[in-house]
């Protein structure tokens, strides 16, 4: 293994950890962000840029969206009835 | 070391589940599913990868051993499947916040036994 | 809505009215202590089952091999992974389009309400004409970008999945960088629930042509070119642009339905139930 | 090349398109026919496709890619009879269903249908596919059209928290699949199963292949509801309408194990066909402990569809059983048995369904009494009828079916199994008849200690509730798949088929030189028509003895002093049993696990 490819397996599995020992929304998706970036590093290190793409526009469209639009809707108040 | 790619992969595997159990949110928890999906992604790769290899795609004389590209394909189909599951749970978590004015798994008890 | 009253006047977390299944105080520790056994005797099945496999970088899997070595001869496609992708195994990427169809059409199910936000008059978070200025300008970018991506699937990385959420995410662009209170003007969700199916159903048809010219399904039916040029590798050219149709406007329709519930948390707009 | 296979798909999923497209211009009434006219044109390519699979396999593969050099390039569909008759029982199971929404869900969005055209896509496709990647892709197919559908009429948190622990269960279950595929394609470099099961022949069970098998094993088991698999089953179950209850019900779980069957006896064979008798050992130990925990839960339930769901849970044992033994016989009877005992739920689903809509509620108690009105005469008729259906009362398509699977079990040396399912056959059936005579007649006290009642609060939840009420001919379809159900005891031919198909099924070289070399083996011959002898009668008429005694005990016993002492004897662990069904996704998530850990540790153990 060439060293590059270790730094990339170890970003990946950290910052997978802290994905899932993120508690709190909000800073998670911020950090899920970063662990899809960390992906994406490793996809074209193991030479797979079509998959690399992919986990790009996913991870920087659609996971952010979908999630932040979550988070704002399920953190209001409960409504009072 | 050559087994390395494999410990990372049993790790967020094991991490992902660990995250389902223990969630107190719905919305942390579909986060945590993607992470346990993406030791798949790595499991897959990580089979495919030939030394020295470069992508399979062959333009001009090639140079190097290509890697495998049919796991890359399955993960093509496995990203998609991470926004989906995610989409349809969140969407889901939603609902359930509307309904009940809570997204904790534990505190949702109107079905049991 | 149903005539009958919702339980929803329960207060959050309240034990259900009957009381059958009192909270245990010690539940939560007992399950995760269980689950850190299991969990740990699984990752060593785990791992002790990945042992087995050719160490990281000695791979020699005869399916990858062969498509390596005749993947460019027999279908002029340059990305052999676009090559199974839209051929080899395409019908798992009919299988795959089918599913992003089925989860927007289950999102839209579990979401879609009977509120007209259009008719409210939601704030704009965004009031940075500037901000504005640089959104609407970089959305025909995003597009373009987009349909470079989608275009050479079968030439270089990309293709009609990753196209297609590129240009999908255009859309969100204009939504953010506008106003939110012309989203359900620029996406009508009826024209686009047409070009989502239309997308899905073309995949089938071009299916059913090799079908029905060379007997099997999404048989290639058109010249094969030349590789490494846009005007090869047959149909896997319709598919992918039947797929990447699919793809923008499944992810057009996902992001409004998670835009109207980011709007129900604006001030001034009345929510729906 | 034959053409049917692929259109079973290419048909419901071009219509789920359409329907999509343009549902919400068209009238409502047009949509739910084009949906329906979808759905019987797919079922009639899925009978054309049955009978032409009887005298030899049925191979399409998609591109053209024929295997070359000996290697498959492409994805194949195999049909032999065996996925044949699941396939048509799909699709019989939609059109029924699409034809009871026709009357019960008058205000749905044209969304449903799409997803239901797209569900039935997915189960088709699910049943013939013999790649193991392209399996998994329709298995997700089926499961996100399921979280979908799952959902609609959202009226209470209660549905929300049923769909949500379906959803995520059913994740995790795929992605045990997924890594029980990258194993295996990590060791033979293919995905066709034939392929596969050509690289594993001859090689030692070793860590990879046992892990890899056993994590496939986990996924299609959740989906399944095998026990400690199984808990989110109920929770989706209750909160399912009524017609996608009983698509749930009626086929979607067992394909589960059609599954299992497939890629154990297309694949794995190759190299745990060695060590057989010890993976029908954990198979059939599955399968008893998913009868024994699915007859005691169904039991004790009051609110109908829960009952149901765990009826499902253990019939669905008794079809792994059957699969488990590995022997013709198994393979015939679970299969026929799959095939008839959908049949009678769908149909008590539909009934349900009815009732709901009619007196508002699904608990036991609430409802007792209230269907002696005489507009309700035919429901209580067909919910009676299931009931019997479900003892496998001698003559009826399960009895036959049965039979076939006690002839299995004693032919494999599990002489003490054919009581132990007549037992869970016969408890689950006298909960359908308890429940039916205590609403339709009126019988039994209004509370019982021993079963937990619905909260009494609680609306119908998922439930269309039409002021004007439901018309009687949406019984229609509950009795035509009735009428079905029982009907299949009558063709002791089809027995014999079944059991030549079963044969075929399990012949791993003989599937190897068909899909890779092309050389079929001689046209499929029917074996001898089963005429069940005196000991299936027997079996048949005790087990549905057996159920009749137990309702009518059941009914009575609140009442008499007997009975208090049957309540404190049998509450405690009934209720221990009952906690464990806590309705958490953590708790079920962390019971997958547990079952995860003993099915690789008795595989490492057992296999090697």
């Amino acid at each position: 293994m060439t060293a590059v490819q270790i730094v990339a397996f170890t970003a990946v599995m950290v910052l997978g950890v802290l994905v899932v020992l993120c508690r709190e929304p909000l800073r998670q998706s911020l950090v899920n962000g970063v662990f899809g970036l960390s992906l994406v590093i490793l996809f074209m290190v193991l030479q797979a840029p079509d998959v690399a793409l992919s986990e790009i526009v996913v991870g920087t469209v659609a996971f952010p969206l979908v999630l932040l639009a979550t988070i704002a809707r399920t953190r209001e108040k409960q409504r009072p009835e | 070391m050559s087994f390395y790619p494999f410990v990372v992969a049993a790790v967020l595997f094991v991490a992902g589940l660990y995250g389902v159990v223990t969630s107190r949110n719905y919305v942390h928890l579909a986060v945590c599913l993607t992470v346990m999906q993406s030791s798949t992604y790595i499991v897959l790769l990580s089979i495919g990868y030939v030394h020295g290899g470069t992508a399979p795609i062959f333009k001009g004389p090639a140079k190097a051993p290509p890697v495998d590209p049919v796991v890359q394909s399955l993960t093509l189909t496995d990203v998609v499947v991470s926004v989906v599951v995610l989409a349809l749970i969140l969407a889901l978590a939603i609902q359930a916040h509307k309904r009940a004015g809570t997204v904790d798994p534990d505190k949702m008890t109107d079905l049991h036994g | 809505m149903t005539p009958t009253a919702t339980p929803m006047s329960r207060p959050a977390g309240a034990p259900a009215s009957s009381g059958r299944a009192p909270a245990r105080p010690g539940g939560r520790r007992l399950r995760v202590g269980v689950f850190a056994g299991a969990a740990g005797a699984l990752g060593g099945f785990l791992l002790w089952a990945l042992a087995g496999l050719p160490s990281f970088g000695d791979y020699h899997g005869t399916y990858g091999r062969l498509l390596n070595q005749v993947g460019v001869a027999q279908r002029h496609a340059s990305n052999v992974v676009g090559a199974i992708v839209f051929d080899y195994r395409g019908f798992d990427t009919l299988g795959e389009e089918f599913i992003l169809f089925s989860s927007v059409m289950g999102v839209a199910f579990i979401l879609r309400g009977n509120l007209k936000i259009k008719d409210q008059a939601p704030l704009d978070p965004t009031t940075n004409d500037a901000m504005r200025v640089v959104g609407v300008l970089a959305t025909p970018v995003v597009v373009l970008l987009g349909l470079w991506l989608a275009a050479y699937g079968y030439v270089t990385p990309g293709g009609g999945f990753q196209g297609g959420v590129a240009v999908a995410a255009a859309g969100a662009l204009l939504w953010v960088s506008t106003t939110y209170r012309d989203y359900n003007r620029l996406t009508p969700a009826r024209l686009f629930d047409a070009i989502e199916g239309f997308g899905a159903a073309s995949y089938v048809i071009v299916g059913l042509v090799g079908l029905a010219l060379d007997g099997a399904f999404l048989a290639n039916f058109l010249p094969l070119g030349t590789s490494g040029s846009l005007a090869s590798a047959g149909s896997i050219g319709l598919l992918n642009w039947a797929a990447a149709l699919e793809v923008a406007a499944a992810n057009l329709l996902l992001y409004r339905e998670f835009f109207q519930e980011y709007i129900q948390t604006f001030p001034g707009v009345e929510k729906e139930d | 090349m034959p053409l049917l296979p692929p259109l079973t798909v290419a048909v419901p999923l071009a219509c789920a398109a359409f329907v999509a497209a343009f549902g919400s211009l068209i009238p409502r009434r047009a949509v739910t026919l084009t949906a329906i006219a979808a759905a019987v044109a797919t079922t009639a390519l899925q009978f054309a496709q049955l009978l032409q699979s009887l005298p030899r396999d049925l191979n399409h593969w998609f591109g053209g890619w024929t295997p070359q050099h000996h290697f498959a390039l492409g994805i194949l569909f195999t049909v032999d009879p065996i996925d044949g008759i699941l396939a048509c029982v799909a699709g019989v199971l939609v059109v029924a269903s699409l034809t009871f929404s026709w009357w019960g869900l008058r205000e749905v969005s044209h969304l449903y249908y799409a997803l239901m055209l797209a569900f039935l896509g997915g189960m088709a496709g699910f049943a013939i596919s013999a790649d193991l990647f392209d399996i998994f892709v329709f298995f997700e197919l089926m499961s996100v059209t399921g979280y979908g559908l799952c959902s609609f009429r959202q009226t209470s948190s209660s549905v929300m928290q049923g769909a949500l622990n379906f959803a995520i269960i059913n994740s995790i279950g795929a992605f045990f699949i997924l890594m029980g595929i990258a194993l295996v394609y990590g060791r033979t470099g293919a995905l066709n199963l034939a392929q596969i099961g050509a690289a594993l022949r001859g090689q030692h069970p070793d860590a990879l292949v046992v892990v890899s098998f056993v994590f496939i094993l986990v996924g299609f088991l959740t989906k399944a509801g095998a026990v400690p698999f199984h808990f989110w089953m109920s929770d989706a179950y209750a909160v399912a309408a009524a017609p996608v209850g009983a698509l749930y019900a009626g086929i979607m779980s067992d394909l589960g194990y059609h599954a299992i069957a497939r890629i154990y006896a297309d694949g794995f064979a190759g190299s745990l066909g060695a060590v057989e008798p010890a993976v029908r050992d954990m198979l059939v130990g599955v399968g008893v402990a998913t009868v024994v925990v699915g007859a005691v839960m169904c039991f004790i339930q009051a609110d109908l569809k829960r009952q149901i769901a765990f009826l499902v849970i253990c019939h669905g044992g008794i079809f792994l059983c059957g699969i488990g033994l590995l022997n013709p016989a198994g393979m015939a009877g679970s299969t026929l048995y799959v095939a008839a005992d959908a049949m009678i739920k769908a149909a008590v689903f539909l009934t349900m369904g009815y009732i709901i809509v009619s007196l508002g509620t699904s608990d036991e108690f609430a409802l007792r009494g209230r269907g002696r009105r005489r507009r309700h005469a035919l429901a209580g008729v067909v919910f009676g009828l299931a009931g019997l259906g479900f003892a496998v009362v001698p003559g009826s398509g399960p009895w036959l079916s049965a039979s076939l699977i006690q002839q299995a079990a004693v032919a494999a040396g599990f002489a003490w199994l054919p009581p132990v399912l007549a037992a869970g056959t016969a408890v689950t059936a006298a909960a359908v008849l308890r429940s039916g005579a205590r609403i339709f007649l009126g019988w039994g006290a209004d509370h019982d200690p021993l079963i937990s009642s619905a909260q009494p609060d609680e609306p119908q939840e998922g439930e269309p509730q039409e002021e004007e009420g439901i018309s009687i001919v949406s019984l229609a379809p509950a009795g035509v798949l009735l009428v079905a159900g029982f009907g299949m005891g009558f063709a002791p031919h089809l027995a014999g088929w079944a059991t030549a198909a079963g044969r075929q099924f399990l012949d791993l070289p003989g599937y190897i030189h068909e899909v890779l070399g092309g050389q079929y083996p001689p046209p499929l011959r029917p074996g001898p028509a089963f005429h069940p002898g005196a000991g299936s009668w027997a079996y048949g008429a005790a087990t549905a003895a057996g159920a009749l005694a137990l309702a009518a005990a059941s009914l009575r016993w609140s009442a008499s002093g007997l009975g208090q002492v049957v309540a404190r004897l049998l509450g405690p662990p009934l209720r221990g049993v009952r906690a464990v069904h806590s309705g958490r996704v953590g708790d079920m998530a962390t019971w997958m696990t547990v079952g995860a850990v003993a099915l690789c540790a008795a595989g490492a153990i057992g296999f090697r």
